[in-house]
C-alpha cells in the first residue's frame, strides 16, 4: 500500500519537472522562464522528496531528504533572484552582449 | 524485466552524457561550454552513482562539477566574441584534408582501444583486488573499503596528491595578487550567505565523520568546505574566509604535513613506513582525515581566488573596494 | 565480464578519444582545458567500470580511490591553467 | 633500508617548511638540498652494498600496497639528480633576489625534487602517474616565474602538452589493472604475456612518455619552456625533468615490456631518435639565443638516448646490451651535467650582459672568463670530445653498432656530433670575440661556481667512470627477475 502511495507521488513529482522543461521552452522571455524552472522543479522535488520518505522509513534518510530539499529550493529561489536582477539591469541599460 | 529497464536507463544516461560532452567542447560560445561542462559533471556524478561509487560522485558533484565550474565560470566571465568560427572562414582544402585524417585517425585508435579493453576484461576473474582489500580491511580500522584504500593502503599516494594541490596552489599564488573588483553584495546574497555558510561547515564535519563507515571521507568533505570558502568570496569578503598571514601557510601545508609527521613517527618507532599500529590505525587516519580535510579546503579555495591573498605574507587585509 | 561494464567503459573510450581530438586540435585555450578535463572524466569511467562488479555485489574499492585521487589531480591542474590564462589576459588587455 | 624514504621525506619536508617560512627560504631551501645530496649518498650505498632492494610502504603484501625499487640505475640517476639540485639550488640563492618571487621560488623547486625522487623510486604504476603529473605541474608553475609574457604562453602549453601525455600513460596504467589486476611492477614483470592487449598498452604508456620526453613529433613545447623560464630553472627542466621520462622507458622497457620486444619498435623509436638529432642539432645552428641553442640541442640529446633505448630493447641479455646500457647511462649522466652548466652559465651572462643574443656575446671571455671556460667545458661534454662521459657513452655505442652492422644509425650519430660540434663553436666563437672596450672582469664566485663544478664534473669526472659505471650496473635483465 505504502509503495503505491509512493508511487503516485513520484508519478506527480515528475509531472512537475516536465511541466517545468516544457515552460523552459514555450515560454518568450527570461523572466518567465526562471518563474516556471522554479516554481515547477521545486514543487516536483518536493512530491519526489516525500516519496521517497515514505519509500525509505527510516527517520535519517527522510531527515537527509528534506534538507536536500530545503536546500535546493533556497539555492534556486536565490539564484532566481540574482539572474533576474542582472537580466533587469541588462534591460535597462540596453546593451546585447 | 529488470536488467532490460537497467540496460534502458544506461543507454538514456550514456547517451545525456555524450550530448553534453559533444556540446560542451563544440559550441562557439565559451560560456556555453563551461555551462554545458558544469551539466556534463553532474551527469558523471549520476553514473558514478550507477557504478555504485557513492565516494565519487560525491567528490565528482563537489569538485568536478562545483568548482572547476565555478573557476571556469570565472575565468570566462569576460569572454565576449564567440572563440570558435573566424569571421573569414573560407573552405580550405588542407584543413578539411587535416580535420577528417585527424578524426579517422582517433577513430581508429577508440576502435583499438575499445577492442583492447573488452578483450581485457575477460583476461581476469572479476575480483582483481577486491578479496585482498576486504581480507585487509579490518586492520585499517575503518569499514569503508575505499577510505581504507585512500588512507592506509594506498596513503603514500595520496601524500603525493596532497602535494599535488600545494603545488598548484603555489603556482597560481605565484603568478599574481588575486582580483579586487567585485560587485557590492545585496542583501539577497548576504541573507543567503549568513544561512548557508553554517550549514555547509555542518554538512562537511558529517561528511568526515560517516567517512569511515559510509561514503564520505577528506576529500568530499573539503570540497564543501570549500564550497562555503566560495560561497563567501562571492558575497563581499575578498579572502573568501581565509586565516591571515601565517595561519594560511600553515593551514595550507598542514595537508601534507600531517601524513608525512605521522608516516615519519611510524618509521621512528621501528614500524616500516606509513605502517599504522593495529589498535590506534583507526583514530589516526581520523586525525589525519581532518587535519587533510582543512587542508585542502584552504588549498581549494586559494585555487578559487586564483591568485595570492593579501594576507599571504602576513600584512593586515586591505578593506575590499567594491566596483559597481 | 557484464554488459554494464561493456557499456560505460566503451563510453568512456569514447569520451577519452573526443577529448583527446579536440584538445589537439587548434582551438581557444579554455576549450583545449575543457577537452583535457573531459578525456580525463573519460578515463575515469573507464576503470570505475572496471570495479563495477554487478548490481548487488561490492565494487573494487582500490580503482574508487585511484579516482578520487585523479579527480583532485585533474582539479589542480586545471586550477593553475586558469590562473596562467587569467594572468596572460591581464598581460593582454595591460598592453592593448 | 630507511634511506628510500628520506630521498622523499627530506625535499618534501623542506618544501613545507620554505611556505611556512617565506623570508628563511633561501637558508633553508639549499640545505635541505644538502640534505638531499646525503640520501641520495646514503641509497647509493645501500645498493652497492646489499643489491638492489624493495620497501613496501605500510607493509601490505601482494600488491596492495605500494612498493619502492631501488637498483644500481636508480641510485646513479638520483646521485646525479641530487648533485644537480645541490649546484642549481646554490646558484639561486644568489640568482633570486626579489623575497617575493624566492617565497614561491623555493617551495615548487624542492616539490619538483621530491618529485623526481619519487618518480625515480616508485615501483608502481598509479604512483608513477601521480609523481608524473607532480613533476609536469611543478616544472610549469616554475616556468611561469620567468615573468614575460612568452615565459606565461610557454608554461601553459608545456602544462596542457605535459596534461594529455599523462593521460596517455594513465590510459595505459588503466589497461594494465583492467588485464592483469596489479599496478606492481615486480608483479607484472612476470605476469605480463604477449598478446594484444599487452601490445595496446605498451603503445599507450610509450606514446604518453614520448610526450613527456619531447621526442620529434612532440618536442615544439620544449624550446620555448626552457628558453623562457628562469635559468636555473630550464637548467632542471633540461637536465632532470626530461630525463625522468626516458628512465621510465628504461625501467618499464627491460622490465614489464620484455615479452614485446622485436625489431619493428626499435626501428620506430630509433628512426625518430635519429630525426630528433638531425631536427634538434640543425635549430640548435640557426638559434639566436643561448638558452634557445640549449634547448634544441636537449630535443637532439634525447634523440640519442631513444637510439640507445632502441638498441637495448631488440637486443638478447648479455655482453653487447650491457654495453649499451652503460653507453645510454653515461650520455644520459654527461648530458644533465653539461645542459646544466651551460644554462647556469647563460643565466651569468643573462644577468650581467642583460641578453643572451649569440650574435652580441663578444667580450664575454674578457669580462666573464670563468663562465666562458665553463660554456666551452659544457660544448666539450656535449659534442662528445674525449675527456667527457658522452665520448666514452658515444664509443660505446658506436661499438655495438659496429658489430651489428647497422651503417645507418652510425652515420647519424656521426653527423649529430659533428651537427653538435658546428653549433658548439659557433657559440664560443662569439663568446671568445674581441671587443675593444677595455675590458674589466667580473669576479661573482658563488654565481659562477656551480656551474663551473658541474662542468667540470662532466669532462673530467666522467670521463674516468666508465669502468666503475659499467661494474656497478648490474646486467639490466637480471635485475627484477
Amino acid at each position: 500500500m505504502i509503495n503505491l502511495i509512493a508511487l503516485c507521488l513520484i508519478l506527480f513529482g515528475l509531472f512537475f519537472f516536465i511541466a517545468g522543461s516544457i515552460g523552459i521552452l514555450r515560454l518568450p522571455d527570461i523572466h518567465s522562464r526562471l518563474h516556471a524552472l522554479t516554481k515547477a522543479d521545486n514543487l516536483g522535488l518536493g512530491f519526489l522528496a516525500l516519496g521517497l520518505i515514505l519509500l525509505s522509513g527510516d527517520i535519517f534518510i527522510a531527515a537527509k531528504l528534506l534538507l536536500a530539499w530545503l536546500l535546493v529550493i533556497a539555492s534556486s529561489a536565490a539564484s532566481a533572484q540574482l539572474i533576474a536582477q542582472r537580466a533587469r539591469r541588462r534591460e535597462r541599460d540596453v546593451w546585447k552582449i | 524485466m529488470e536488467n532490460i529497464a537497467w540496460s534502458a536507463f544506461d543507454v538514456l544516461l550514456i547517451a545525456a552524457t555524450l550530448s553534453l560532452a559533444w556540446a560542451s567542447l563544440t559550441t562557439e560560445h565559451l560560456r556555453r561550454a563551461v555551462i554545458f561542462f558544469i551539466a556534463f559533471g553532474l551527469l558523471l556524478s549520476l553514473i558514478w552513482l550507477r557504478l555504485k561509487a557513492p565516494d565519487v560522485a560525491l567528490a565528482e558533484a563537489a569538485i568536478g562539477a562545483g568548482l572547476t565550474g565555478a573557476l571556469l565560470l570565472a575565468a570566462v566571465a569576460d569572454h565576449q566574441k564567440p572563440i570558435n568560427k573566424k569571421p573569414d572562414q573560407k573552405f580550405s582544402l588542407a584543413d578539411f584534408v587535416a580535420n577528417t585524417f585527424l578524426n579517422l585517425l582517433f577513430i581508429a585508435f577508440a576502435i583499438v582501444f575499445g577492442a583492447a579493453y573488452t578483450f581485457a576484461l575477460n583476461e581476469v576473474n572479476d575480483s582483481r583486488l577486491t578479496d585482498i582489500v576486504f581480507q585487509h580491511l579490518p586492520g585499517t580500522g575503518v569499514t569503508n573499503p575505499v577510505t581504507g584504500v585512500l588512507l592506509d593502503f594506498r596513503a603514500y599516494d595520496t601524500m603525493l596528491e596532497l602535494a599535488v594541490l600545494l603545488a598548484a596552489a603555489l603556482g597560481v599564488m605565484a603568478i599574481g595578487k588575486t582580483r579586487r573588483d567585485f560587485v557590492k553584495p545585496g542583501d539577497m546574497e548576504r541573507g543567503l550567505s549568513q544561512w548557508l555558510i553554517p550549514t555547509l561547515i555542518i554538512l562537511s564535519l558529517y561528511l568526515l565523520w560517516a567517512g569511515a563507515n559510509a561514503p564520505g571521507g577528506a576529500f568530499q568533505a573539503a570540497a564543501l568546505l570549500a564550497a562555503a570558502g566560495v560561497v563567501m568570496r562571492l558575497t563581499g569578503y575578498v579572502d573568501g574566509g581565509l586565516p591571515q598571514g601565517i595561519w594560511l601557510r600553515v593551514l595550507l601545508v598542514s595537508g601534507v604535513g600531517g601524513f608525512l609527521l605521522v608516516s615519519l613517527i611510524m618509521m621512528f618507532a621501528g614500524r616500516i613506513y606509513f605502517d599504522y599500529p593495529e589498535s590506534w590505525a583507526g583514530s589516526l587516519i581520523l586525525l589525519i582525515e581532518s587535519m587533510a580535510t582543512i587542508s585542502i579546503a584552504a588549498t581549494l579555495v586559494v585555487a578559487y581566488l586564483c591568485g595570492q591573498p593579501d594576507t599571504w605574507f602576513g600584512g593586515q587585509q586591505k578593506e575590499n573596494k567594491h566596483a559597481d | 565480464m557484464l554488459i554494464d561494464q561493456i557499456l560505460y567503459g566503451l563510453c568512456g573510450i569514447v569520451l577519452f578519444t573526443f577529448g583527446l581530438r579536440i584538445a589537439f586540435s587548434p582551438v581557444h585555450f579554455l576549450r583545449r582545458l575543457l577537452a583535457i578535463n573531459v578525456a580525463g572524466a573519460g578515463l575515469f569511467l573507464l576503470l570505475l567500470s572496471v570495479a563495477y562488479r554487478g548490481f548487488d555485489q561490492a565494487p573494487d574499492a582500490v580503482p574508487h580511490a585511484l579516482v578520487l585521487t585523479g579527480i583532485v589531480v585533474a582539479f589542480s591542474a586545471t586550477a593553475l591553467a586558469v590562473a596562467l590564462a587569467r594572468q596572460l589576459q591581464n598581460r593582454d588587455k595591460e598592453n592593448e | 633500508m630507511n634511506s628510500i624514504i628520506w630521498l622523499v621525506a627530506i625535499p618534501l619536508l623542506g618544501a613545507l617548511l620554505c611556505t611556512v617560512f617565506p623570508r628563511l627560504a633561501n637558508r633553508i631551501g639549499w640545505m635541505f638540498a644538502a640534505g638531499n645530496m646525503l640520501a641520495a649518498l646514503l641509497v647509493m650505498h645501500t645498493v652497492s652494498q646489499e643489491g638492489a632492494f624493495h620497501y613496501v610502504i605500510g607493509g601490505w603484501s601482494q600488491g596492495l600496497g605500494i612498493a619502492l625499487f631501488a637498483d644500481s640505475l636508480t641510485a646513479l640517476m638520483v646521485v646525479m639528480s641530487a648533485i644537480i639540485a645541490l649546484a642549481v639550488s646554490i646558484y639561486s640563492t644568489a640568482y633570486f633576489t626579489d623575497t617575493k618571487k624566492q617565497a614561491f621560488y623555493w617551495p615548487l623547486w624542492l616539490l619538483l625534487l621530491t618529485a623526481l625522487n619519487a618518480l625515480f623510486v616508485s615501483a608502481d604504476l598509479f604512483n608513477l602517474y601521480v609523481t608524473l603529473e607532480l613533476l609536469g605541474l611543478a616544472a610549469a608553475a616554475l616556468t611561469a616565474m620567468g615573468g614575460s609574457k612568452e615565459a606565461l604562453s610557454a608554461a601553459i602549453r608545456y602544462l596542457l602538452i605535459g596534461l594529455i601525455g599523462s593521460l596517455t600513460f594513465l590510459a595505459g596504467v588503466v589497461l594494465v589493472y583492467t588485464a592483469y589486476g596489479t599496478l606492481d611492477i615486480a608483479v607484472l614483470t612476470q605476469q605480463f604475456q604477449n598478446n594484444k592487449v599487452s601490445w595496446a598498452i605498451a603503445t599507450l604508456m610509450t606514446l604518453g612518455l614520448m610526450i613527456k620526453a619531447a621526442l620529434l613529433p612532440m618536442h615544439f613545447w620544449l624550446p620555448p619552456a626552457h628558453a623562457n623560464a628562469p635559468a636555473p630553472v630550464s637548467a632542471v627542466l633540461s637536465a632532470l625533468v626530461v630525463k625522468a621520462a626516458i628512465y621510465l622507458m628504461l625501467r618499464l622497457w627491460p622490465d614489464i615490456f620484455y615479452p614485446l620486444a622485436n625489431i619493428g619498435i626499435s626501428y620506430v623509436l630509433g628512426g625518430l631518435g635519429a630525426a630528433a638529432i638531425m631536427w634538434g642539432s640543425y635549430q640548435a645552428l640557426r638559434a639566436q639565443r643561448i638558452k634557445l641553442l640549449a634547448a634544441y640541442s636537449t630535443v637532439a640529446q634525447v634523440g640519442y638516448l631513444f637510439l640507445g633505448l632502441s638498441l637495448i630493447i631488440v637486443l638478447p641479455d648479455g655482453e653487447l646490451r650491457h654495453a649499451v646500457m652503460v653507453g645510454v647511462v653515461l650520455l644520459a649522466l654527461t648530458h644533465a651535467f653539461a645542459k646544466a652548466a651551460l644554462f647556469l652559465a647563460a643565466g651569468v651572462i643573462m644577468q650581467r650582459g642583460g641578453h643572451d643574443r649569440i650574435s652580441d656575446l663578444d667580450g664575454t671571455a674578457q669580462t666573464l672568463p670563468v663562465t666562458t671556460f665553463t660554456l666551452a667545458l659544457a660544448c666539450v661534454a656535449l659534442i662528445g670530445l674525449p675527456p667527457s662521459g658522452a665520448f666514452l657513452g658515444k664509443w660505446q655505442l658506436l661499438t655495438v653498432l659496429l658489430h651489428e652492422g647497422l651503417w645507418f644509425w652510425i652515420i647519424v650519430v656521426l653527423s649529430g656530433s659533428l651537427l653538435s660540434a658546428a653549433y658548439a663553436f659557433r657559440l664560443l666563437g662569439h663568446a671568445f670575440g674581441k671587443k675593444n672596450i677595455p675590458h674589466k672582469r667580473l669576479a661573482i664566485g658563488l654565481e659562477e661556481l656551480p656551474a663551473l663544478v658541474l662542468s667540470l664534473i662532466a669532462t673530467l669526472v666522467l670521463a674516468f667512470a666508465s669502468a666503475p659505471v659499467a661494474k656497478f650496473i648490474q646486467p639490466l635483465s637480471g635485475v627484477s627477475q
